[in-house]
């Protein structure tokens, strides 16, 4: 995989795990880890979905923006609406969007040419998140421990977005279903990113759970979609 | 641990926000004498009170007003700038 | 046995008179009134009587002898400041203080346990090494030293901080010590009393008459008082103090709080600070452990605790002592402190005349307290500013001429 | 010998499951749900513990959380409160503070000194003379504190969490059973915690010798489980009450950060001792800690009791104790009328002598254990009347004399107290919206009524959450008789009659620190320490504000109470650490300088390499040689830590003029220029360099610490300037890397088909264009004095770029450098660092920034302040200078001061030694008529050495800047 171009921010901490990588819009997505187990991911499973495609874009006309691409702009701050693929369009605060497409989506490819500077209103925001996905029957478990925020209170239908801090990191949190597996979304600053991890895997191994690989997280994705 | 409603993201613990002290009015630096500018800069309302201040909500950015009694630390009302 | 002791066990009735008389009632006139009974304002009266023969001076209080931070603060003494006249101003507090027990012929507990500023980055050693060369320039005992000296004093230290903060050296200041907090204001307040002032508690201050710029008389809740001389000495409250007479200053309040731990054998003698874990720690005559952290984040005027002060205070205690996740948080308090821009006191004259400043305090008021007395005494009696203090006074923002505090602040106690 | 009993209903002690520990060196044998105070007192051992002053021997007091005298030690842990803590396998505990252990502690001598130690005796002695008082100081030391540490105890980590629920039940006894019930079944998400290792409460152990409350107990638990809303969580301490309904939740394992909507407290009451001569002596206990040791731990607490009370609570003690094989001597009744309940025909039909309107004069102890107790008739001032004293044999003393609110919580939710005087005690007068009270602490004490109060409670909290709640009014029945007697204080010439256990404070040190002045509470707890021990004064803030009343001649109302602190009880260090999180940043080319061996150093939430370790080699000649690879080859830096953002929009330039002192409307496309940030007060705060991509879009950077602060104040000028532009935080979004050096040119020709001729890309300037295959935005800068381009790619690609830089440049003899080198290479070019070569009072003229401040233009921050400075000059200028020859060893360091004449005149700020320029120079502050080039100057080094300086002007180092400008 060293031709790979991109590389996600926790790939030195995914390096340690012994994974098999596969390869996603040009990043190294780690399949499967030696140790993967399959409860692990029921449990408490801690995915790195760095790799999946994405763009961002703030501005008074942003919101028009996507919608003159047709994109479903969430009407409400703090809401997001579903791409086809299994993607997400992330409304952050009021004016900031967050476009991540699912593993078989294809918005961004056909967004992020478009998404320069120039158009008015419009601010193009670079992404380099740490992307991860928690899945399994304890993640509130792994959210109470380090976050200050009643998940529990949030249903999955209501597609909330929730701006907030988790062990002193700012993240965006929603809560999806991908790929057929339930799980909760979380991205940060990519140089937060292996701190975030390091501190969430942590917690998830004392509670019988832990990093595991995109296939073991998310067995029934078509990972050819993705390549 | 003292909660206060963001305009945008709602009610969060005090902790996810920075203060940014009271709101106070700029006086136009090219007529004001330079007394009434350092009043603007260094001294403040220090009486307790109703007052209306700066917060920022950390992670989503947001900087919005809020109506606080700084004795009581009730937070009457939270708005965006306009 | 000392011999001071043998007579209580010999009297039949306990051989003590009171500390402080409690006056029926305030007099119409008063040569000076001091707002605040706490360390500073009894400070004053005492070198008020003692030193300049004023003795018809009423003491106000709102509540209670040494119950606002005199007798909430963690009871650090120091003098390596950073600044010439801060330098000058803390050592000469320092000196008093080494004598006030024996003034007093009342116990401060003054203990004598050296003061490490610890510095975890070397942006930090190179402000200890500022705050050093200062000291030693002024004569005062400070000296930039290495984590082998820190180990040397607390053997008990990790050194590394958990891993993440390493200690990479110190100021040290051998002459840093700790008292006795209330029984500073007893001590103050028996020398006015027996002096002639009047301690008035639970009198609180509704008003200041100013008539033509000047200080004319006092409004209380026990009644009004004619007065040419009004001093402020009530950290915590100095804008409510500034509001009655219509003066603006840059003060304002954000609480400070403080916690202890259960009694435990002694481990620790010399004062700990670390500015950037937000830790001081120091264990008192009793055993517990007195620990304080950084200001609180905002602006309040009141003394409630917050749980993530204790929760954040706890995680940098554990980091620099580890072995101590078994000793238990007892009860935790909080004071509000006057802050001011450069990290340095406003005193002395104002532009009202006969009106007299003792504030700014921030974090370390109770270190001056000796050299408050002493200096805003002789202000007070002679109605210009002591040469000490010169540099304290409320007119230097104006002329934009901060005290250089500022220039390396951090925990400031 | 045991006194251990028969099985007893409810029993929390599992005795097919022995425990073996130690105390003091014996070998003892409990059961599982023991403490170590009742298997101790099974055993037949009454010393507990030493009291803290007096070291008199002490026992079981309250068995509820505040038996100080009796904390132990076990191993490492310190201060383990004996009376409440579980009992473990193999605990070897050991009395505190003690020299010899509990029984033989030889420093009982204190307590025949006790004459000589008055209240506050330690202020009025040991400073005289002056130089005595350090020997003074270290036998206090020796004698005083109470645990001791183990410096080798682990750090504990815990796993601290957040929870959130509807209603907060404080308190699981028959209130708070009712009150969670009543919340439960309105609906509400509800969780009861109770400090106990089981739930119950009085229900548990106030029997009065009938098995209904217990049956009561055993209902509601099939209630509660019939309930999925309600988690019980027993042993389970509420440690405090934080703004907004914040409520530390303390377990073994951890602290839960609890937000309720609604907080219920049914805290119930603290058993309040009687103060009589000799009232701490073993055998002498609270009536309810006699009944916890007959139905928790069923151990018989003594054989023949005299119980002393003033409320109906006394009369059920007596025939729960003599239920179980206790002989009762009698009851002592402080109130004329005695009791009025059927509970006084009770006790007399089992035979047991009630003495009405007595009191307990003394207590009578021979070797540690009671004896005997003397009554005596009171009058109706409550004095004794000792003309006619009975001695009682006994080897138990129970009072029942009185209750103080568990309030605690309640002061810190900010409710408002009242002394009631049909009660006599302090009761809820106005509570907080949201707060509740219900139960003893809200001064209701009949069981019914203390149900139905729960009751309310419950139902209340559940409507003000708006669930639906059934129409009901309650009306709680006035108690028939004061559950607390005003004064269950008896005076006695001789003393020893306690007030406060903790602090050993008899009746006598109250009346002696009010004869000093100390007569009000406040300064009374402050004076005599009353209330300031472990246990916070649960069991003798009541009695001492009783006795201050009375000093006064007013009522306990009037006194007022002294300020309730969290916690409840002491909370470990541990629990409120937690795990410890340690938030750090990292660049994405982090684990390429651990590759290379990078030696971390930190900067401000980042760790960036100091250099990069070599074996065999010392730092300072890495540094050196680092430096050197940049001046004659090329070496790599990561800069990747500054702050970088976007600024589009029509008004961007006009939003940069404003924040920083420069112009940049002007600037071109393709263009940088340096740019210096001021605060409100004309203060440097930081720095960087501002590149223009297009018309409407510039990239600038700040320093690393700066970023998040100066992103932050962006965003807040702009909420009131209201310019159009958007500010986007990029500095995680890109990486930087600085590749410097006269071979850097080589270097990235391999990798790019840009341009890099001087004339196509001169100095200064900004190109887009693809490095090693990824979009890179390169600046043409000169930080370090070489030509150098700033390289600044997005950070998922930023690996891929360093590791071409690093291979197109291996035979250029590339080599990275770290934090160090390039502090001193910038310098050799004079380039100031803010906040090493300003400080927080830095004007820019006083930095030689004038320059950079243009103040023809209508606003920027800093301005108006900027000018206003200006007419004073400045107060002190930065000069650079250099050392004539002199040795490493003498050379002055980083603020280290100028002086001039014996004054301070300034300080370094930078030094170095430079190979390149073969002396020291640096940057210092002096004052600003010291500033003439050449002259000479004194600094004071280590020792005290003064050592010469001149003012040399900057650039030390290529002072045309030829090298970075052409070089080709």
């Amino acid at each position: 995989m060293a031709a790979a171009l991109r590389s996600s921010p926790l790939a030195h901490a995914l390096a340690t795990l012994h994974p098999e990588w596969i390869e996603v819009a040009g990043m190294p997505l780690a399949s499967k880890l030696r140790d993967d187990r399959p409860d692990r991911s029921a449990k408490l499973g801690i995915c790195d979905l760095s790799a999946l495609p994405r763009i961002g874009l703030k501005g008074p006309g942003a919101a028009d923006w996507l919608s003159a691409r047709g994109v479903p702009v969430p009407d409400q701050p703090n809401t997001w609406s579903a791409l086809e693929g299994g993607g997400a369009v992330a409304r952050l605060a009021r004016t900031e969007f967050l476009v991540e497409d699912g593993f078989s989506g294809k918005a961004v490819a056909r967004l992020a040419p478009d998404l320069k500077p120039g158009s008015p209103g419009v601010y193009p925001v670079p992404r380099q998140d740490c992307a991860l996905a928690l899945t399994g029957e304890l993640v509130n478990e792994l959210l109470v421990q380090t976050c200050n925020v009643d998940f529990t209170a949030q249903t999955r239908d209501a597609r909330v977005v929730t701006l907030t801090l988790m062990v002193g990191v700012s993240v965006t949190v929603l809560q999806q279903r991908l790929a057929g597996t339930d799980c909760w979304r979380l991205w940060c600053d990519g140089t937060s990113g292996p701190y975030l991890w390091e501190t969430l895997t942590g917690i998830a191994a004392e509670l019988g759970g832990g990093a595991v690989g995109f296939a073991s997280a998310f067995p029934d994705a078509q990972l050819q979609n993705l390549q | 641990m003292k909660i206060l409603t963001c305009p945008v993201n709602g009610p969060r613990p005090v902790s996810e926000f920075a203060y940014g002290g009271e709101v106070r009015p700029m006086p136009d630096g090219a007529t004001c004498t330079d007394r009434e500018w350092a009043d603007y800069v260094f001294n403040r309302s220090g009486v307790p009170g109703v007052k209306i201040e700066w917060w920022y909500h950390i992670a989503s950015g947001t900087w919005f007003y809020a109506e606080r009694d700084t004795v009581a630390d009730r937070v009457i009302r939270t708005w965006l700038p306009a | 046995m000392p011999y001071q002791l043998l007579r209580f066990a010999f009297a039949s009735k306990h051989p003590e008179p009171r500390m402080f008389r409690t006056p029926e009632r305030l007099k119409n006139a008063y040569d000076a009134v001091i707002i605040g009974a706490g360390g500073h304002g009894l400070a004053s009266a005492y070198y008020l009587a003692r030193d300049h023969g004023m003795t018809n001076v009423a003491v106000l209080e709102r509540g209670y002898i040494g119950g606002g931070n005199t007798g909430r603060n963690t009871t650090i003494i120091r003098s390596n400041y950073l600044t010439p006249e801060g330098v000058a101003f803390y050592d000469q507090s320092v000196r008093l203080w080494q004598d006030l027990s024996q003034d007093f012929d009342l116990n401060l507990f003054y203990a004598t346990r050296g003061h490490f500023t610890l510095a975890h980055t070397d942006s930090a050693v190179r402000t200890m090494r500022w705050r050093a060369e200062v000291n030693k320039h002024f004569g005062v005992d400070s000296e930039l030293v290495g984590p082998d000296e820190v180990r040397k004093a607390a053997p008990q230290i990790d050194i590394t901080c958990g891993g993440h903060a390493p200690i990479l050296g110190a100021l040290y200041h051998a002459p840093g010590a700790i008292a006795r907090h209330d029984a500073v204001a007893w001590g103050y307040g028996r020398g006015a009393d027996q002096r002639g002032v009047e301690i008035h508690q639970q009198t609180e201050v509704l008003g200041i008459n100013v008539e033509s710029g000047k200080v004319t008389g006092v409004r209380t809740t026990k009644g009004d008082i004619a007065t040419p001389r009004v001093l402020s000495a009530v950290a915590g409250f100095t804008p409510r103090v500034t509001d009655m007479v219509g003066l603006r200053t840059p003060i304002y309040i954000h609480p400070l709080q403080a916690m202890v731990t259960e009694p435990m054998k002694p481990w620790l003698d010399p004062i700990l600070v670390s500015g950037s874990l937000h830790v001081y720690v120091s264990q008192s005559a009793r055993g517990e452990l007195v620990m304080g952290a950084s200001l609180d984040p905002y602006e309040l005027h009141a003394t409630r605790s917050t749980l993530d002060f204790v929760e954040g205070l706890a995680a940098h205690m554990l980091d620099m002592f580890p072995f101590l996740s078994n000793a238990r948080v007892n009860r935790q308090w909080a004071g509000m402190a006057d802050m001011t821009p450069d990290f340095a006191p406003i005193m002395g004259t104002t532009p009202v005349e006969g009106f007299y400043l003792d504030a700014g305090w921030g974090t370390w008021g109770f270190k001056a307290t000796p050299v408050c007395g002493k200096t805003m005494s002789w202000t007070v009696a002679n109605g210009r500013n002591h040469e000490l203090i010169k540099g304290f006074n409320l007119s230097r923002f104006e002329r934009y001429e901060l005290t250089g505090e500022k220039g390396a602040a951090s925990v400031g106690h | 010998m045991s006194s251990r009993l028969p099985p007893v209903t409810g029993e929390w002690i599992d005795r097919s499951r022995g425990v073996d520990f130690t105390f003091d060196g014996r070998a003892y044998r409990g059961c599982a749900g023991d403490t170590p105070a009742s298997a101790l007192w099974a055993a037949d051992v009454h010393v507990l513990g030493r009291s803290f002053k007096y070291h008199r021997p002490r026992g079981v007091l309250s068995l509820a959380n505040h038996d100080v005298n009796t904390m132990m030690q076990a191993g490492a842990r310190l201060n383990l409160r004996a009376d409440v803590e579980p009992l473990e396998q193999g605990m070897a505990l050991t009395s505190v503070n003690t020299a010899g252990g509990a029984s033989g502690d030889r420093l009982r001598i204190l307590n025949a000194l006790g004459g000589f130690l008055p209240v506050g005796f330690y202020y009025k002695a040991f400073h005289r003379p002056k130089a005595l008082f350090p020997f003074w100081e270290r036998v206090f030391r020796r004698m005083t504190g109470l645990g001791t540490l183990d410096f080798g105890a682990p750090h504990i980590r815990t796993p601290k969490r957040y929870d959130f629920c509807d209603v907060l039940v404080v308190g699981a006894g028959p209130a708070g059973l009712h009150a969670a019930l009543a919340a439960g079944r309105a609906g509400a998400k509800v969780v009861l915690v109770d400090e106990n290792a089981r739930i119950g409460g009085s229900l548990g152990y106030q029997r009065g010798g009938s098995i209904e409350g217990f049956e009561m107990l055993r209902d509601l638990e099939r209630d509660l489980a019939d309930l999925p809303n309600v988690s019980v969580r027993p042993g389970t301490l509420a440690a405090g009450y934080y703004a907004d309904h914040w409520i530390p939740l303390v377990d073994a394992q951890r602290m839960t950060k609890l937000r309720p909507r609604a907080v219920i407290v049914a805290g119930g009451a603290f058993e309040q001792p009687a103060v009589f001569r000799n009232n701490d002596a073993p055998g002498v206990m609270l009536a309810s800690a006699a009944q916890r040791l007959l139905y928790r731990y069923a151990v018989k607490p003594m054989d023949k009791a005299l119980v002393l009370t003033a409320n109906a609570d006394g009369y059920r003690a007596a025939l729960d104790l003599m239920a179980h094989g206790v002989a009762i001597a009698a009851v002592a009744d402080l109130r004329a009328d005695g009791e009025p309940s059927a509970l006084s025909m009770r006790v007399k039909q089992v035979g047991i002598p009630v003495l009405k309107s007595h009191c307990v004069l003394e207590a009578e102890a021979v070797g540690d254990r009671l004896v005997a107790a003397t009554v005596c008739p009171t009058g109706a001032d409550g004095k004794p009347d000792t003309a006619s004293p009975q001695k009682f044999a006994c080897d138990g003393l129970v009072m029942s004399v009185g209750w103080a609110p568990a309030a605690a919580l309640l002061y810190q939710a900010g409710a408002s107290m009242r002394y009631d005087t049909t009660t006599h005690q302090f009761v809820p007068e106005r509570l907080p919206a949201g707060v509740f009270a219900c139960g003893r602490v809200n001064g209701v004490y009949a069981l019914d009524s203390r149900c139905e109060d729960g009751e309310r409670a419950g139902t209340e909290a559940a409507r003000h959450l708006g669930f639906d709640t059934p129409e009901r009014s309650f009306s709680i029945a006035p108690e028939r008789s004061p559950p607390s007697h005003p004064w269950p204080i008896v005076e006695h010439p001789a003393g020893k009659n306690f007030v406060d256990f903790d602090e050993d404070l008899h009746l006598r040190d109250f009346h002696n620190a009010a004869q000093e002045g100390f007569d009000n509470i406040e300064l009374m707890k402050r004076y005599t320490t009353v209330g300031m021990g472990p246990s916070q004064g649960k069991h003798s803030n009541m009695n001492a504000i009783r006795v201050l009343a009375r000093i006064r001649g007013v009522s306990p109302g009037e006194v007022g109470t002294t300020t309730a602190r969290p916690f409840f009880h002491p909370v470990p260090l541990s629990h409120l650490a937690g795990r410890g999180f340690n938030v750090h940043r990292e660049t994405p080319l982090h684990s390429r300088h651990d590759g290379l061996g990078a030696v971390w150093m930190q900067a401000g939430v980042w760790l960036r390499p100091e250099y990069y370790a070599l074996p065999g080699k010392r730092k300072s000649e890495i540094v050196r040689d680092e430096a050197r690879a940049v001046r004659d080859a090329v070496g790599l830096i990561d800069v990747g830590t500054l702050g970088k953002m976007e600024l589009y929009g029509p008004d961007a330039g006009a939003f940069l003029e404003r924040v920083y002192t420069a112009k940049f409307s002007g600037m071109k496309p393709g263009t940088t220029r340096y740019a210096v940030m001021l605060d409100e007060s004309g203060v440097v705060i930081d720095d960087g360099v501002v590149a223009r991509l297009s018309e409407q879009h510039f990239y600038f950077t700040t320093t690393t610490t700066g970023s998040t602060t100066v992103y932050r104040e962006l965003q807040r000028w702009n909420a009131q300037w209201n310019l159009e532009v958007g500010i986007v935080n990029a500095t995680g979004a890109f990486a930087a890397m600085n590749l410097a050096g006269p071979k850097a040119r080589a270097v990235l020709r391999k990798l790019t088909s840009l341009d890099l001729s001087n004339e196509a890309f001169p100095y200064l300037a900004l190109r887009e264009a693809d490095v090693a295959g990824v979009p890179a935005r390169l600046m043409r800068v000169g930080f370090v004095g070489e030509l150098g381009y700033e390289i600044h790619v997005p950070a998922d690609r930023a690996a891929r770029v360093w590791d071409a830089l690093m291979e197109a440049g291996q035979d250029d003899g590339i080599r990275p450098f770290g934090v160090e080198a390039q502090r001193l290479l910038r310098l050799e070019k004079g380039h100031i660092i803010i906040g090493q070569d300003t400080d927080g009072l830095t004007q820019p003229d006083e930095a030689g920034l004038e320059w950079a401040v243009k103040v023809d233009k209508p606003f920027f921050v800093g301005k108006r302040s900027v000018e206003i400075v200006r007419k004073n000059g400045p107060r002190q200028k930065l000069v650079g200078f250099e050392l004539d020859a002199i040795g490493a060893s003498t050379a002055p360091r980083e603020c280290h001061l100028v002086v001039r004449n014996g004054a301070i005149a300034g300080r370094v700020t930078s030094i170095a030694w430079s190979d390149t320029l073969g002396k020291h120079v640096g940057l210092a502050f002096v004052a600003p008529d010291m500033t003439e080039l050449n002259s000479p100057f004194f600094i004071r080094a280590d020792g005290g050495t003064m050592v010469q300086a001149r003012v040399v002007p900057t650039p030390f180092y290529d002072a045309e800047g030829l090298r970075q400008k052409v070089v080709d």
